[in-house]
This record gives C-alpha cells, structure tokens and sequence, in this order.
C-alpha cells in the first residue's frame, strides 16, 4: 500500500508545485504579453494608415475593430484582425478598411506558419502590396494570370492554397463587419 | 589531493563530452526534432539553442536534487511535468520579451518539452549522478546542441536563401534551392552531417 | 463525415506528421531496424496518440478555456501524454514481455515522442470539434507507423548493401528518410481543400 | 490572483486523478520480479554493451539473481561495482578474473598475403569464405572485421587486414569464435604464475613449400621449434602447436620464437591484475 501511497503524493505535490511556479510567473508577465500584442497592432495600423492619429476600441462580439480618427476627428476607416486556417496551420492578418467598408488601405499578415519559401511568401512586401486600394465590394477574388478588374489579386505560384486562404479569411471578415456595423 | 584533482578531471570529461565525442545531435541522435525544424535560419537555430540550454541546464538541477523521492512507476510522468514548466517559462519569457523569436520559433519551441535530449539526459545521467556532474552534463550537451543547431541552421540558410544571419552572402543570380528549407532539405543536410561526423571520429581513431 | 475522411487522408499521406512536420524523429530512427519492433512499435505510438489528444480535447476545451489557463497547455498535455505512455509501459511489460525487450529503452521514449504532443498542439490551433480531433490523433499514429514500417522494410534491405564506414547507421536513415519526405511531398496535390 | 487558484485546482485536480489511475494499475499490473533485479540495475551503469557477453544490463541482472552468482562480472562497471552487486545479492564473490583471452591464429597483414584476383563480393567474412579467392590462403583470415563487429567489449580492431586484439580489454567471452568462418580464433588460458604468453599466428595445414606459395609469414612446419628440450611445441599435419600445459617457464618459448624463420610465433603480456 505504501508504494501506492508515495505515487500519489509525488505526483500530486508536484503538479501542485509547478502549477503555482507558473501561475505566479504568468500572472507577472501577463500584462507585458499583452502590451506587446497590442504595441505590434499599433505599429501594424501606424503603418498601413499613416494618417491615421487616434485609435478607438469597438468591441464587436467577441472581436475587438479599432476605429481610425485623423487630426480633424473625422473617421478614416477601420483596422481589424482577421484569422483562419491556411495551408499547414493558422494565418492571422491585420487589415485596414476604409469608413464606407468599399476600399481595403492595406493588410500585414501578422502570423503565419505556411510552409517557407512557398506560403511564407504572403508575408512579403510583394504580395502585401497587392492588397493596397483594393475595392472590396462584392468580394475579393484570386486570379492565376493577370489581373482585371481591382477587385482582383494575384495568387504566388506554387502556394495557391495560402493565397486563397488569405482572400478567404479577408472575404468572411468583411463580411461579419458589414452586418455588424450596417446593421 | 589526489581525488580532487581526478574528480575535476572527471568534470572536464563530463562536459567536453557533450560539445564534441557524445554530441546530443550529430552522434546520440537526439533531440533531432526541433534540429531538424527550426534551422531554417541560424538565428532560429541559436535562440532554440539558448532556450534548450536553459531548459535542460534547470531541469537537470532539479532533476538530480529529488531523484531519491521519485517512485519508479511514475519517474517519467515527473520528470516530463518538471521539463513542461520550464518550458512554459522559457515560452512566456519569449512572449513577453523577444515577441519576434518567439513567431519565428512558433510552434516549434513547446516541441522541447519532449525533446529527447532533455528527458534523454535526465533519464540517463541526471538521475544517476550527483548534482554538480549532471549540470556540467547538462552545459556541454546544451552547448554541443547550439553549436550544432547553428551550423545546421547555417548551411541550410546559405543554400536555402542565400545569407546567413540576415545578411546576403550569395551573389545576386544565385537561386535559392527551396529544397533546403523543404523537410526533405533539412533530412539529408543532417545525415551527411552525421556521416562527416563519423569520418572525423574515424580519423582520430586509427 | 466527408471532412473527417479529409482530414485522415491529409495527414496520413500529404501533412504526414514525421516527414513533413519532422515529429516523432527520435524513435524513427531508433525502432525502425526491424520490422516486427517498427509495428508494436506503431501501434503503441497510435494507441496513445488518439486517446492523447482525445483526452486533451476535452480538457482543453471543458477547464484551460473556460477558466483561462491556455499557459498550462503544455503542462497537462504533457501529464496526461506521460501517464497514458507508464500505463501503456505496464500492459505491454504485463503482457508481452517480448515486445517489451524489443522496445526495450524507446517506450519511455514515446512521452518524449514529439508527434504526439505535436499532434495536441496541432489540434488545438487548428481548432478541430472532438470527432475531428480523435481522428486527427488516430490519422496520425497510421500515419507515424506507415513511415516506421517503409523505413523498418528499406533498412532491413540496406543491412546486406555494402554502406561506405561514415555512412553506416544512422547518416544513412536520415538520407533515406530525406528521400521519403521527396516522396510524400508528391502527395502534396492530392487534397485541395 | 485568480489564475492562480485555478491553475492549482485544475493542475492539482489532473495530477491527482492521473496518480490515483497510476498508483491503482501499478499494483493490479504487478510484474512479479525479483525486487534484486532493480537494485541489481540501479548500480549497473546501464550502458547495454554487452562486455558481460549477455545482451544487456537487464538480462544481466536477471542472470545474476537467478544464478546467484556473478559469472562474468560486469566490465566497464569495474571492480568496485561488481563488489557492489555481490554485497547487494548477499553473496561474497571471488575477485572477478578472467579465465582465458582470445587471439588469432593468422598474423600476415595485406602485404603478407599473396591476394591473385579481386574480389568484389559483400565485404564480410562469411560472404568473403562461401565465395572463396578472397585471399589465395585457404586457412588464412580475410580481414573484413566479422571479428571486430561482434566483440561485445569492442577489443578486437582490424586494420590492413591483420587482427590486432587488445588483450586488456579481452574478457574471454568468446563471441569471437564461431564468427570467425576460418575458425582462427582459439582462447588461450591463462595461468595464476605467467604473465607473457605465446601463440602460433598461423592456421595453414598445407606442406611448408604450398604455404611459401600464399603467405610469407605462415608456419611451414620446419619443426625448429620443436628441437629444444622439454620444448611444449609439437607438429600435427604441417601445423605447429603448444602445449600449454606441458609449460614450466618461458625460456623454450622465447629461444623457438627467434628461432622461427617466418616469424609466425607471436607473444603478448598481461598487466591488469
């Protein structure tokens, strides 16, 4: 019985143990996680909307959108994040929106594990750039060759999957956000 | 007088060891993991270094101080729980610091918790040996497995994307092999590491 | 129900947890000498794998989510990896002292077994539903021993070949394993989800 | 604050009920084991050499409590250990020593031995024996390590084709024999009051004139050797033997050795106690 006994305690206070050592670390570095996230959106919205000066938090369910004020407080768009499943794993993306929701200012995808040299490339400049003043209305499509009309991208060859999965998570985003504020 | 000389002899033993003659990853094979899916680029090989020498250099420690306690039934449930929050610390300690090495890292850093050579060395030595030789033990095998994830990381970053650290060291008109930084690249980078490595010990024998 | 195929073929064939997402290495190049140590092997690795993440699943969804745990994740992943892995260690020492000597020092070595808390990881950032997760972790374990036995029937062939010093043992693995991962690469267009 | 008590509860709660599973199958899954075979392996190094001429430190142990007694002792553990598992097994044990040391009955290297084609077959020396031309020698040693690959302690090398055999850490196994298709490998006992001992490198049982033909270092059975008074040596179809237990002292032994005109006598000595 005794054997039984010590396996219990060990493996109990142990867990016990680790369990506070954790939380305790956790509970101090919180809210530097936290600051940091929230320092990378900044940087991220200063970037894709220079003009933009002052940020205001909607809560929208359970999403969090930042509205955009420039100096004459008048709104210059939104700035969301949107995520979803990509090729191998989650992509999330940082997306500014004009006010009238028609015209994207620019997206940066803020964390992605695609496969590198392939879907990794949705992070370069290259692809991001494409995203720039393009109209949204009805929805973003993906194209192999050559673009068409502006409400068109390029897909990277050879990682037509993540390309898509961009569009996709974009398209859904906008979406939820026109019922929301619209509505 | 003399056994102290001789231990401290035995301790130099114990820590070369890791860094050259039993090196984690190129001649005990472990901790082929994250070796083989970090090193895309030498920084992620260092900072994966660094955070397995902290995790094995402190578990080690504890490891060897309550050895005597741990029933045998449940020696590996503990030892993986004491390696597990080390590396939550290490995880959050990157989070909250180095927010980029820790994308860069991804999913591959929690991946240490299992990483052979931690448990590996703590099933084999630290729970055998006392506790100043297991953390020699644990320094060289944490070092032996940088330098060893760096030079992987290198030679893969070299020929996948034509720098090394950043920095652009191949001429412009090279194309990068893709394959390099593919799973497949990072397989037959390692065994033919592993097959130099077995010829420089080749030559030192005979 | 056509997802849940989906995803079994995914990550049997195309996203094969060893070759593509390099978990689980240290017992592939350990256990695969021989094929019969490959399969029990394989076996074990599947058995704990799917009720690894099944367990996982719900206490990931029923106590870290709701009380806001997510940094314990790896801590009770890991638990509940290492306990199932000392009672597989006890059925198989039971039971099959054979198939125990064969394993010999790789049984503890699955809690070590990167592919299975990987696959727990995976399944929690790829946010499957329980059905999806318990066939994600059972996919994966099919998965990790198909590679274990190709790799078990190649090294039995390669032990008569006349392998230059460097290059016996493990060296040589690992550029067969590399040539593997060329292989299932092809399967990479099969899925376009 | 909150997250603290929630991690302990939910931590604590897991371990617990994990431990009580545990602890429950540990004792209905009992493996009835001698509790001497786990002291046995805590003090073994556990390195599965097999220098104990047994697969491993687990069967080692399972051997030992069964026999009750150590028969072959444990090699790289050293004396010490093995006093250690005699004190933990409750029985005293004579100092471990070997009995006897192997060596080979073929001592030309790649220049001494006449090689008339190539040979390009699986480099073993099972393969090099079936298929035969290896070397023109038909008793002689091929030189492909069988040897070397299965000498548990790793003390047998092979280099240039001549089998050097490190005789300190010879532990007599004797694994060496049967993989050996020539069957060159002979273990040489050791006796309490020697410690420099002699053996005939060679194994051809051809006339003097044939092994000239193949080998410049084989026994051409001249049978100087045998000349000395009380020499141990003896000539059996055109080969020369010792009679180890006809030796008294080295004397007869070191003269026949210079006397030898290939040179085909060798002789080591041992240090370790």
């Amino acid at each position: 019985m005794k054997e039984a006994f010590k396996i219990i305690v060990v493996l109990t206070v142990i867990c016990l143990i680790c369990a506070f050592f954790l939380s305790f670390v956790f509970s101090v570095a919180k809210e530097k996680i936290e600051m940091n996230a929230k320092r990378a959106i900044e940087e991220g919205i200063s970037k894709l909307a220079p003009c933009a000066k002052r940020v205001e938090e909607i809560k929208l369910k359970d999403e969090v959108v930042y509205k955009l004020f420039d100096e004459q407080d008048n709104s210059v768009g939104y700035a969301f994040l949107a995520q979803g499943q990509g090729y191998q794993g989650k992509i999330k993306i940082l997306a500014v929106v004009d006010s009238s929701l028609e015209k994207l200012e620019g997206i940066e995808v803020v964390e992605s594990v695609e496969t590198p040299g392939l879907g990794a490339r949705i992070t370069e400049a290259l692809f991001m750039e494409q995203f720039k003043k393009l109209t949204v209305i009805p929805k973003i499509e993906y194209v192999k060759e050559e673009v068409e009309k502006d409400n068109q991208i390029m897909a990277i060859t050879g990682a037509t999957v993540t390309s898509k999965a961009v569009v996709n998570i974009l398209n859904k985003r906008i979406e939820e956000l026109r019922e929301e504020l619209k509505g | 007088m003399a056994e102290i000389i001789e231990s401290k002899i035995k301790m130099k033993k114990e820590f070369i060891k890791g860094l050259w003659k039993e090196h984690p990853i190129l001649r005990q094979l472990l901790g082929m993991c994250p070796a083989l899916a970090v090193t895309t680029s030498a920084i992620n090989g260092i900072s994966m270094g660094l955070a397995v020498i902290f995790v094995l250099f402190f578990s080690s420690l504890v490891v060897s101080l309550i050895k005597k306690v741990i029933p045998p039934q449940v020696r590996i449930a503990v030892y993986t729980v004491i390696i597990a929050t080390f590396v939550t610390v290490v995880d959050i300690f990157f989070k909250a610091n180095f927010p980029q090495i820790s994308r860069a890292l991804g999913p591959y850093l929690p991946l240490i918790v299992v990483n052979c050579i931690i448990l590996g060395r703590c099933e084999a030595f630290a729970s055998k040996n006392s506790v100043l030789v297991s953390l020699l033990d644990a320094l060289g095998m944490g070092l032996g497995f940088m330098w060893g994830l760096f030079l992987l990381g290198s030679i893969r970053e070299i020929l996948g994307f034509g720098s090394l650290l950043g920095v652009k060291m191949m001429p412009p008109e090279y194309n990068p092999l893709i394959i390099m930084i593919l799973p497949a690249g990072a397989f037959l980078v390692l065994g033919f590491l592993v097959a130099v490595m077995n010829r420089l010990e080749l030559r030192i024998k005979d | 129900m056509k997802n849940l195929i989906l995803i079994f073929i995914s990550t049997v064939l195309v996203n094969n947890l060893v070759l593509t997402y390099f978990l689980g290495i240290c017992p592939f190049l350990g256990v695969s000498g021989k094929l019969e140590s490959a399969f029990g092997m394989g076996m074990a690795v599947t058995f704990v794998m799917t009720l690894a993440t099944s367990i996982s699943w719900l206490i990931y969804h029923f106590l870290l989510e709701r009380f806001g745990l997510l940094f314990l994740e790896y801590v009770i992943f890991i638990l509940v990896i290492a306990s199932l892995v000392q009672i597989v260690e006890m059925f198989i020492r039971k039971f099959s002292p054979s198939l125990y000597q064969s394993l010999g020092i790789y049984l503890p070595l699955i809690t070590t077994n990167c592919a299975i808390l990987g696959a727990a990881l995976f399944m929690v950032t790829r946010n499957y539903d329980f059905l999806e997760s318990v066939v994600f972790g059972f996919s994966g374990g099919i998965g990790f021993s198909l590679v274990l036995l190709i790799m078990a029937g190649i090294r039995e062939e390669v032990n008569y070949a006349d392998i230059p010093y460097a290059f016996r043992g493990a060296a040589l693995t690992l550029i067969i394993a590399g040539l593997l991962a060329l292989v299932f690469m092809g399967f990479s267009g099969l899925i376009s989800s | 604050m909150k997250e603290v008590q929630a991690s302990l509860l939910v931590l604590g709660l897991t371990g617990f009920s994990f431990s009580l599973l545990l602890a429950f199958l540990s004792k209905k899954l009992k493996v009835k084991e001698d509790a001497r075979i786990e002291k046995i392996l805590s003090i073994l190094p556990g390195l599965n050499c097999g220098a104990c001429g047994v697969s491993g430190c687990r069967v080692f142990a399972q051997a030992v409590v069964k026999e009750g007694k150590i028969f072959s002792g444990c090699l790289p553990a050293g004396e010490g250990m093995n006093k250690e598992i005699a004190k933990a097994l409750g029985i005293e044990t004579s100092v471990v020593k070997r009995k006897s040391v192997a060596v080979c009955r073929c001592g030309a290297d790649d220049k001494e031995k006449k090689v008339s084609c190539l040979y390009q077959g699986p480099k073993t020396c099972k393969a090099a024996d079936l298929i035969g031309g290896a070397i023109d020698c038909l008793y002689g040693c091929f030189g492909f390590g069988d040897c070397e690959a299965v000498c548990p302690p790793g003390a047998i090398t092979v280099a240039k084709g001549k089998v050097y055999v490190d005789i300190e850490k010879c532990i007599g196994c004797g694994k060496c024999l049967p993989a050996c298709p020539s069957n060159l490998f002979e273990l040489l006992p050791l006796a309490e009051n020697l410690d420099t001992y002699y053996y005939i490198a060679c194994n051809n049982r051809e006339k003097g004139v044939n092994v000239k033909k193949v080998c410049s270092r084989g026994c051409i059975a001249c049978g100087i050797c045998t000349k000395g008074e009380n020499s141990p040596f003896y000539l059996k179809d055109n080969l020369a033997f010792i009679e180890y237990k006809k030796i008294v002292e080295n004397e007869p032994l070191e003269e026949a050795k210079n006397k030898c005109p290939t040179k085909c006598i060798m002789k080591f000595t041992v240090h370790s106690s």
